[in-house]
Order: C-alpha cells, then structure tokens, then sequence
C-alpha cells in the first residue's frame, strides 16, 4: 500500500486551534482591560497569563491553601463524588435497557418516562432533591445518576437493538440459551454503543457534581466556584475552577474512551489491525 | 410431484406435509407466504429451493431451521420436530451474509456452537482447525473476520456451520452477495465438501445455473401465493461428479431452459 | 423629571408621616423620645437618598429582602430591588447605588484593603435598619418542636456552650476570629478580624441602641421578634394561599420558645458548674453562611471544649458551613442537622410553609443589615 | 383472539395503556402519600399533586409571567446559538481539515459546566444595557447560545461531511460546483443531523436558562417584576415554600416537554419521506 502523507497532521490542527483560540482570549481580555468603563478586568475577563500565573501563586488564599491547591482539593472531591453517582446511574441504565430489551412490557412502560427524564430540566431540580433526601451526598449521587442514566440506557438499548435479526437467529439455531445469547453476542454488540453513552454522561456527571457543590458548603469544585464568587478567596480561584471544571469534563469524556480501548475486544482488535497495516 | 401419502422411510431426511404459512400484514390484511407444501428430502441429498424474490423459499428455510412455525402442516426434520432437531443440533445453517462476530478470530468464530455446546477447549480447537482446513482456511486462524474478503469470510460461515458435525446443512443464497469469480470456486467448494462429508444440503438461490450445477434436485417455487410449481430431478441429465466443464455442455443449457420454463409454465 | 419630583414630595411627605407615627407610637420609651429630633433629621436624609436611588437598591433576595422592602415601602416606593450578587462589584461600578451589605462582612469589604476588600474606607456611608425602625432579628438559634419536646436536655446544654462560647467571643474577638480562621475559614485573616469585631457588636447592642449585658446574651425579647413578625406578615409574599393564611394567624408563641435561654442565662450567672444529662449526645448545626466569624460562638465553644463539658459530642465536621441553595430550616427541619442558624424570617416562612421550628436562642440582638452608599454620590444629590 | 393480540392497533393501545397505567399508579401513590413514607420524607418538602395543581391555579399570571421571562432567552440562545452552529460547522466543512480541529476545540465548550459559564456571562453583560431585565436575558441567551452552538456544530459538521458512499463523485462526474454539491447534496444530507443536535440542544437549552438564572442579575421582589423560574425555584426553596417551588418546576418541565414535542412534531414533517437509517 502506497503510504500517504496527511496534511496537515491532526496535532498541527490542533495546536493551531489552541493558539487561535487564546489568541482570541487574550484579545478579548485586552479588550476588556482597556475599557475605561470597567473596573475591575479580572472579574470579566482576565488575561489567560493571568490566570496560568494564578496557579503557581504561592500566596494563601486559606487558612492554609494556594489557589492551586484550593482547586486541586475541591477537583479531587468533585471527581470521587461524581463517579459514584456516575457508576450508580450507569449500572441503572444498564440493566434498565437488559429489561427493556429482555420484556415489552418493560419497553413499553419505561421508553415514554425515559424520553420524559431526558427533557425535564433535572439540574433544575437540584436544590429540591437535595431538600428530600436531606443529604447532600446523596442528593449528588441521585442527579449524577439520573443524568448518567438517560444516555446510558438509551444508548445501550439501542446496542441491543442493533444486533442483526441473523446474528441472533444463529445464536437460536444453535440452541443458545439466553444468557449464553447475551454474553457471547449482545453484549459485545452493545459495547460500542454503551461507550458512547458513557462519554456522554460523564462531563454530564461531572457538570451535576459541581452544581450540586454549590447547594452546600460542603467542599467540591462548585463549592469554591461559588465561594470565590462570594469573594471569599481570589477571583482568579473562580478562573482556574472554570479551567479545571472544562479539564475534568474533557478529561472524563476521554477517559471513557480510554477504558473503552481497553475493555472493548473490538476496540483492541481495530488498533492492532491498524499496527498491522503501519508495520 | 411425488406422492405425499408415501410413508416416511428411514432414509427421508426432511419430510414438509401441507405447509402453509399466513402472516398479517402492516396494513391489517392476511397474507399466504405459503400455501401447501409438501416436500421430501432424502439423506445425503442436495435440493435446491429456486425461485424469485417474495416466492417465500427462505420462509421455508426458515421453517425446517425452527425460525418460523407454519400456520398449518406437518414438517419431520430428522426424524423429529425442527425444534427438537435444532435443540439437537442436526443442521447447521449458513445466511446469505456470513455473520460473523467481528470480535472473534476466525478460528474462535468456528468454535461459538461448539462453546455454546459445552465442548473443552482441546476438542474445540481440534474441531475447528480441522474444519477450516476443509474450507482451505488454515492459514487465516488468527485473522479476525474484518481482515478477510467476502468469500473468504462466507467460507468461515460454512465452516462453522459444519463444525458441529450436523446431519443437514442449511444454506439460505450463501453466495449471492459474492461476485462471479468467488462464487464459482466456492462452488467447487461446497461440492467438495458435500462429497466429503455426506451432508444433507438445503440450498435456497435465485440463480438458475447455480441450482442446476449443484443439486440433485430443484424444488421450482412461484409466488403470490408461494407454492411448490416443479420438482426437478438433475442428476438424470446431469450426472455426478459436476465439473464446471459441465456449464458450457448442451444438456446443461437445456436443464437451465426446462427449469425456467417451469416458471413460466405458471 | 416632574414626576421624579413629585415622588420625592410624597416620600419626603410619607417620611414625615412615618416619623410622627414611630414618635406616637414610642411614646412610652422615654429614651426614644428623647432623639426623635435627630431621628427625624436621620429620616429626611434617608428619605432624599432614597429619591436619589430609586430604582438601583440592591438586595441578595433569597429571604434576605424583607428589611429592604420595608424601607422602600416607608418612604413609598415599590417593593422592588436589583438582586445583588454575593458581592460588590454592582456597588463599585455604580450599578447599585444603595447597596445591601450586612455590617459584619460585606460593608468590612467595601471599607477595607485586604484582599477581597474595595478600600472605599470612610468615604462611605449606612442607613441602618435598626434606626430606621425596619430591623428585623438576624442570626438565631434554632431546632425543631419535636426535638425540643423530646431532648429538653441536649438543647439546654447546647445552648449553655454556645452562648458561653459567644460570651467568651465577644470578649476576646481577637483570639475568636484565629480560632474561626483555623476552623476551615476562606476569608483573610484580617476580614475574620474585622467580622469578629462587628458580630460582637451585634450581640451586645439591641435595636434600640442600648447595650445588652453579657449575662444576657442570647435572650429573646419579645417586643423584637413581634416587630419582626409584623414586618414578615406585611412584606412576605408567599403563592401558597395555606402558607399565606397560616403566616397572617401565626403569633410570637409559633416562633420561639424562651425557657431554655432562660435556664441557660441563670445558669451563666450563677458561676456554678451545671451538669446536663443530655438525651442525645451527638448533635450537630447547620451555619447560615460560609465557616467564618459569623458564627464564632459556636467555633470557640467547639476549641474551648465548652461542648465537651456539657456531655455533648460536637466534632468539627458536625458544624455545617451553609451558603448553599437548601435553607439551614429545611436542613433541621428534614433531620440532617440538629440545631441550626438563621434569620428570625426564614423560620416564620418555614413554618408558615408547614414545617415546626422553634427559636430558642437569639444571638444576634440587632440587625446587622445597612444599605451602603458612597459619599461623593449622597453630596452630589444634596445630602452630607 | 391470537390474532388481535398481535395485531398493529392492540400494539398501539399497549404501547399507550402500559405506560399511562404506571404514571396513574405513580400519581395514586403520590397523592394518597404513599410515596412519602416509601421515601421518608414529609408533604412540606413533597406536597400532593392535587396541592401542586392549586398553587398553580392560584399564581397563574405569576407563573406565566416568570414562564415568559425564561422562555424569551431560552429561544432566542436556541435559535441563534443553532444557527451560528451551524454557520461554524458549514465553514469546517469548506475547510474539511483544517475545520474538524475546530470542531474539536467547540466540542470541548460541552465540557464546560453552566454552573461557570453563567457568573462568566452575567459579568460580561454588564455593560450591555442599563436595564437590568435586558441584561439579563442577554447573560441568559448567551449561556444557552453557547451550549446550543457546540452542539449543533458537532452534529452539523458530521452531517455536511459524512455524507452517502460515491455520492461526491456523483456530484463531480456531473461537474458540479462546490457551492452546487453543498446545496443539493451536504445540505439536505445535513438536515437529519440538525434534528439530532436540536433533540440535545432543546433539553439543555431549558436547563441552562433556569440553571444561569441562579447567577444572572434581575429585578425581582414585587408583584410587577419577573425574575424566571430559575430564580423563583431558587428562592422558594430558600424560603422553604415548596409548593410553590413545585409549581415553579411543573411549569419548567412543561416548557421543556412542550419544546421537544413541538421539535418532535417538526422533525416527524420534515423528514417523513427520508428513508431511516
């Protein structure tokens, strides 16, 4: 096979990217410097130095923490929280689509509450779930899991739906019973399809958890969003928050994507054929 | 049209009494996919089901593969219902697709029905490495299916289909995805291998030289309703061994004609 | 501009009216009586400001309004106010030109220089709620009904070590605020200082004026949460037309219950060490805002052991920093904390709204609320 | 009888009779408060749907007034946030490779949570007006903008670039222009990828108004000013009345299922005659 060089390689294209995109921040952030009207630029819109420096700012903002540390404690907690309720909602959504997929009835009654789930504003609802459960924990763990929940089960059910009426007639011919049918055939379908929800509900996970931080004073990324906010440490922990809050995000969705590669055989099997072809 | 009140006999494979099959439709109404079959296959035999698209020759298939179950009649494969003959594992069946699970290497895709019938691991690697060997597949074991080509990968197909050892082999247009130069030496395969191994064959296509050049008999069917318009007896004009010299042959041509002007005597 | 003028003479004509009013009404207080000249004098400048500011008052909402609504009703504007950010920057840029700030924590900011503040230092000026006859009590002490009935006991004690740490607080602001600032506090060292200072203010003075003597802190005054009832009853605005009925037959009695405060101030004073035989001995509090000098009492309490000496058994995680979106009431209210603090106002319409919360202690004897304004802003529109 | 039961009409019936009977079975539990001891929890914080439905009744200009407020921003982000989406993602797919990094760098504002997005945008807008109700709805409009944004120009991007197999050559055997081929091949192929990203825009456009107007700055405390239902959920909680809290919500998850079936009904006309895929 001919070797084709691409152009331009995928890491150009985003460094590229990167650099426009803070060269626009830094832009707007010199726009908004020099605006006699506003006061204070760093509540708006800092410059991106501003707040990189921020973060090797050695100065406590604390009794006892940088900025940075501030945000790297309250990141650490916001993820532990969120992958709870994360792993909670994705084994609910799972079985949930086994039993859609397993009965009609099931299908039937669940499909029309799970499209209603996906359209009421459940971050909405944050502040009277936690009002019901009384605890703040588990009001995190019930949002993060009906968010996780909606893209998991929809996507996984429609893995299942997506096995061939002759892959499974095959499983029938060979007289398969049904939990044989699935660990040999359904399942390996739905990985691919299960993945996808679980990229989609992660930062989604994640986003809950920070909002649902800002309900108590309970420590967490949305915790010190908001006292910052409160101006009760710098303004540039805000900042650095907002930037933390996109990595944890970004950082969750890509590593689903991780795991995946590592539990999906298809997955394992496409990048060694790729090697294959390099080599 | 052989007489349907003749006894099953031992040696009767795959016996189909006035098979009918109705199923509604979207719209409300019925419609008759089948309307009084009766078919008889005998042990080592290779039938084809020919007829075109909507004449309900995969339906019948689908039938004896236990996939289906007939609105009314009677149908024995090996000597007992086709839900008792698939719990038994008596027929392998291979699609028009080759359906294999893309996460699998070739091998392990031959070794499912064996997985799923408990067989150990040593029994089941010596199975499968002896049945691709009979598709002329052993170099590709450890190939997943993605990196095979179309022949290639219905021929896994077959050869999972066999790794069971059934007594039936049920083929629902194996070939009729593939272009001309695979399917004529993957006829020269199954050939080999019905030879080989004696299997019972059911072979639902849709091309006329393809029935004539592999079975013993062509079962004619018409459509609207599906029925049995033709039973046709090859090896009377074409004898055994096929070789594909024979396709150009005179009597060849003239068994392609008869049987297309089955269709048309409808 | 005419019709600008015009309100001005209503509100100026209202303040007047509101003033001859309080003077009638306080008639019995002698030494009310006796300021009412300068209270009059106070009235009409606040009556000018709040001409010049019509339309740019800012409140946090969220049940922090009702004092604010009660001045704008008092010099006859609409109840309406821009919702104000958890900080200042609307009052910096002008946006709001009588911001609300309470005296312990935001009004530190707009005065000071330390990180945070806006080093306005005495170029600004308060109208005080309390002056204004609009207070309402803030910060108090509260459990519900039921745990009271059945741990009589726990909330005696509890309250005994809050209010001794308080007391211990408000004489030693200096050594409250480090030990607040050790407890998780996110303000700077200075501002906790400066919160210490004016908290203790705020426990010692009543709304009157008059300073509360240290033996009687915590004590409930009637007069004061009936005063603030009215005003709750006047300017809550609650959908529920149940909730609403309930709050306009609630009396003081559904408000708070005094004997425990009582019990505690006796004991206080008659320096023998009480022994409690608490019912339940692990209890915890729900703050209203973030850990800080606010709520020193109970942080000291906590370091000084006052906790442990009365049999309870408070760790440092059961003190539970608020400032979140679910009321410190409902928190109490569905069990997840014991005891908690908050305004006299959010437990009225808590319970106007069904729940049973009693007060049983009041920290905070005056309003700690004012509406900050700059200086150079008030002499533009005529008042020094 | 066998045949009736497998019939498309009973199919149909089921298919609505399964799931009304488990939402009457829901509200039976909640209004005879079953479902509060299931849940231990108390009518205060969970009130009937019968008290819910009164409390409606009773604030029914109020709500729509705050129903309003929301709403207004709520279309306008969806709207211009979808078609500047969709403007990013044309000019990505004019610009295939060097466009899809683009797309990348949008995507990542998903990632953003709306919780920082909001304070973001509501400082930002200070300066946009004096009134303080438009300043609002601008901050509003811009959160929701963005997120709608990074979604559609996601979707569209795949829409105007993975298009039918051989179909490009098609377009060119006809020596067809780039401006012909976008218009009669990638913007039709685009259109059901539209549907896609608003079916996730919708929702999240709802969730970020009422979400952001937790930070936005509003005029709010008497009968004649509105601040959104974000806010007066907020508040009423805070204030512990929450039956009102809960009309508040009724009528937000009443926007949000109107909107998307509204988006249902639209996506089921425009693409009726597409095969599905």
């Amino acid at each position: 096979m001919r070797k084709k060089h691409k152009f331009p390689p995928k890491w150009l294209v985003t460094s590229v990217w990167i650099i426009g995109f803070l060269l626009l921040w830094e832009f707007g952030a010199f726009l908004v410097e020099n605006n006699p009207k506003i006061q204070n630029p760093e509540y708006i819109l800092p410059h991106m130095w501003q707040i990189f420096a921020s973060f090797f700012d050695t100065n406590l903002t604390t009794a006892t923490q940088t900025p940075f540390q501030v945000v790297l404690e309250a990141c650490g907690a916001t993820l532990s929280r969120a992958g709870i309720g994360f792993l909670i909602g994705l084994s609910a959504g799972f079985i949930l689509a086994l039993l859609m997929n397993l009965s009609h009835i099931v299908e039937k009654v669940a499909f029309p509450y799970l499209m209603l789930i996906q359209v009421i504003p459940i971050l909405g609802l944050a502040p009277i779930i936690l009002a019901l459960t009384g605890d703040i924990g588990i009001s995190r763990m019930v949002i993060a899991a009906i968010l996780t929940f909606y893209p998991v089960s929809a996507n996984t059910l429609a893995g299942f739906k997506s096995v061939s009426t002759e892959q499974k007639q095959l499983m029938f011919n060979y007289a398969a019973k049904i939990p044989v049918t699935y660990w040999k055939l359904m399942f390996p379908t739905c990985i691919p399809y299960f993945f996808t929800g679980l990229k989609t509900a992660a930062p989604m996970a994640i986003t809950a958890s920070i909002l649902v931080d800002t309900l108590q004073g309970d420590g967490g990324l949305g915790c010190a969003l908001s006292q910052s906010l409160k101006h009760n440490t710098t303004i540039y922990v805000f900042w650095e928050i907002v930037i933390a809050a996109a990595a944890v995000g970004i950082f969750s969705f890509y590593l689903m994507g991780m795991i995946e590669n590592m539990v999906s055989p298809l997955q394992r099997i496409n990048r060694k054929l790729k090697r294959g072809d390099k080599g | 049209m052989e007489n349907i009140k003749e006894p099953v006999k031992n040696d009767i494979e795959i016996s189909i009494e006035n098979v009918s099959m109705t199923y509604q439709a979207d719209n409300g109404t019925d419609v008759k996919a089948l309307t009084d079959i009766n078919l008889q296959v005998k042990k080592g035999e290779f039938v084809a089901l020919l007829g075109p698209s909507g004449c309900g020759k995969s339906t019948l298939l689908n039938i004896i593969a236990d996939l289906l179950h007939p609105t009314e009649g009677n149908v024995i494969v090996g000597g007992t219902t086709p839900k008792d003959a698939r719990l038994k594992q008596r027929y392998g069946i291979v699609f028009q697709r080759p359906v294999l699970f893309d996460w699998r290497t070739v091998q392990k895709n031959v070794e499912l029905p064996l997985e799923i019938m408990k067989w150990k691991k040593e029994d089941r690697r010596e199975r499968s490495t002896k049945m691709l060997g009979l598709v002329n597949l052993s170099d590709f074991a450890n190939h997943y299916p993605q990196q095979l080509s179309g022949g290639m990968q219905q021929r896994v197909g077959i050869a999972r289909a066999l790794a069971i050892n059934p007594e039936i082999l049920l083929m629902d247009e194996p070939f009729s995805a593939l272009d001309e130069f695979t399917k004529e030496k993957l006829h020269e395969d199954i050939l080999r291998i019905w030879r080989k191994t004696h299997k019972t064959v059911v072979f639902v296509t849709h091309n006329i030289q393809e029935a004539v050049y592999l079975s013993d008999k062509i079962v004619v069917l018409s459509p609207h309703p599906g029925r049995v318009s033709a039973i046709i007896d090859v090896n009377e004009t074409l004898p055994r061994p096929r070789v594909p010299e024979m396709k150009t042959d005179v009597a060849f041509n003239q068994l392609v004609l008869k049987v297309r002007n089955s269709f048309e005597e409808v | 501009m005419k019709k600008k003028n015009a309100k001005k003479v209503l509100a100026l004509m209202t303040a007047a009216l509101m003033a001859s009013a309080s003077f009638v009404g306080c008639s019995g207080d002698t030494s009310s009586s006796a300021s009412s000249d300068a209270s009059t004098s106070a009235e009409s400048k606040t009556a000018k400001l709040m001409a010049a500011a019509e339309g740019a008052v800012g409140n946090w909402g969220l049940g922090n309004e009702y004092e604010i609504q009660a001045l704008l009703r008092k010099y006859g504007y609409d109840t309406s106010y821009i919702s104000q950010a958890f900080d200042m920057d609307g009052f910096d840029t002008d946006e709001i030109l009588l911001a609300s700030a309470m005296t312990y924590n935001e009004l530190g900011l707009v005065k000071n220089s330390y990180d945070g503040g806006y080093n306005y230092g005495d170029t600004v000026s308060v109208i005080d709620m309390n002056e204004e006859g609009v207070a309402m009590l803030e910060d108090m002490l509260f459990c519900t009904k039921d745990f009271a009935e059945k741990n009589p006991e726990t909330v005696k004690a509890f309250v005994y070590a809050s209010m001794k740490g308080w007391a211990y607080a408000c004489a030693n602001t200096k050594e409250a605020a480090e030990i607040c600032y050790k407890y998780g506090s996110s303000v700077s060292p200075d501002h906790q200082a400066y919160m210490a200072d004016e908290s203790a203010k705020l426990v010692s003075t009543d709304m009157s004026g008059n300073t509360v003597d240290s033996s009687a802190y915590g004590s409930i005054d009637k007069n004061a949460v009936q005063q603030t009832l009215d005003l709750c009853k006047k300017y809550m605005v609650l959908d529920d037309s149940t909730a609403a009925d309930k709050l306009k037959n609630m009396t003081t009695e559904d408000v708070y219950n005094d004997t425990f405060i009582k019990d505690v101030i006796e004991l206080l004073n008659s320096n023998e060490t009480p022994s409690f035989k608490p019912e339940k001995k692990e209890v915890s509090i729900q703050l209203k805002w973030l850990p800080d000098a606010q709520f020193m009492g109970y942080y000291v309490a906590l370091d000084k052991g006052y906790y442990k000496e009365v049999g309870l058994d408070v760790k440092d995680s059961d003190i539970v920093p608020g400032g979140g979106d679910v009321g410190e009431t409902t928190a109490v209210s569905n069990g997840t904390v014991d005891f908690g603090v908050t305004w006299v106002s959010n437990l009225i319409s808590a319970n106007a709204s069904g729940m049973d919360l009693v007060e049983v202690a009041q920290v905070f004897q005056r309003s700690g609320l004012v509406l900050v304004y700059k200086n150079e802003w008030a002499a533009s529109n005529g008042v020094d | 009888m066998r045949h009736f039961l497998k019939s498309r009409k009973c199919r149909m019936i089921s298919s609505v009779m399964y799931p009304v009977l488990f939402g009457v079975i829901i509200f039976v539990l909640w209004e005879t408060q079953i479902l509060h001891s299931i849940m231990n929890t108390s009518t205060d914080v969970l009130p009937v749907p019968s008290k819910i439905a009164s409390v409606i009744g009773e604030n029914i200009t109020k709500l729509m007034g705050n129903l309003w407020i929301t709403t207004v921003p709520t279309l306008i982000g969806l709207a211009v946030g979808s078609a500047l989406g969709y403007a990013v993602a044309v000019i990505a797919s004019i610009f295939t490779k060097w466009g899809g990094g683009g797309i990348t760098l949008v995507s990542c504002f998903n990632a953003v949570p709306i919780v920082a997005l909001a304070p973001i945008f509501n400082n930002l807008c200070k300066h946009v007006s004096t009134d303080i109700g438009t300043r609002g709805m601008a901050a509003k409009a811009l959160v929701v903008m963005m997120l709608c944004m990074a979604s559609m120009s996601i979707n569209a991007f795949r829409g105007l670039t993975e298009l039918p197999p051989f179909s490009t050559d098609m377009m060119k055997s006809y020596a067809s222009s780039k401006r012909v081929t976008f218009v009669k091949l990638r913007l039709p192929n685009s259109v059901p990828y539209i549907f896609t990203a608003l079916r996730v825009s919708v929702p999240i456009s709802v969730i970020s108004a009422l979400v952001s107007e937790y930070f936005i700055d509003t005029r709010e405390g008497s009968a004649t000013f509105c601040p959104g239902l974000g806010r007066m959920i907020r508040d009423t909680i805070l204030k512990c009345q929450y039956s009102a809290a809960w009309s508040y919500i009724a009528i937000a998850c009443l926007l949000g299922i109107t909107l998307f079936v509204v988006l249902m009904i639209f996506e089921s006309v425009m693409l009726k005659n597409r095969q599905k895929q």
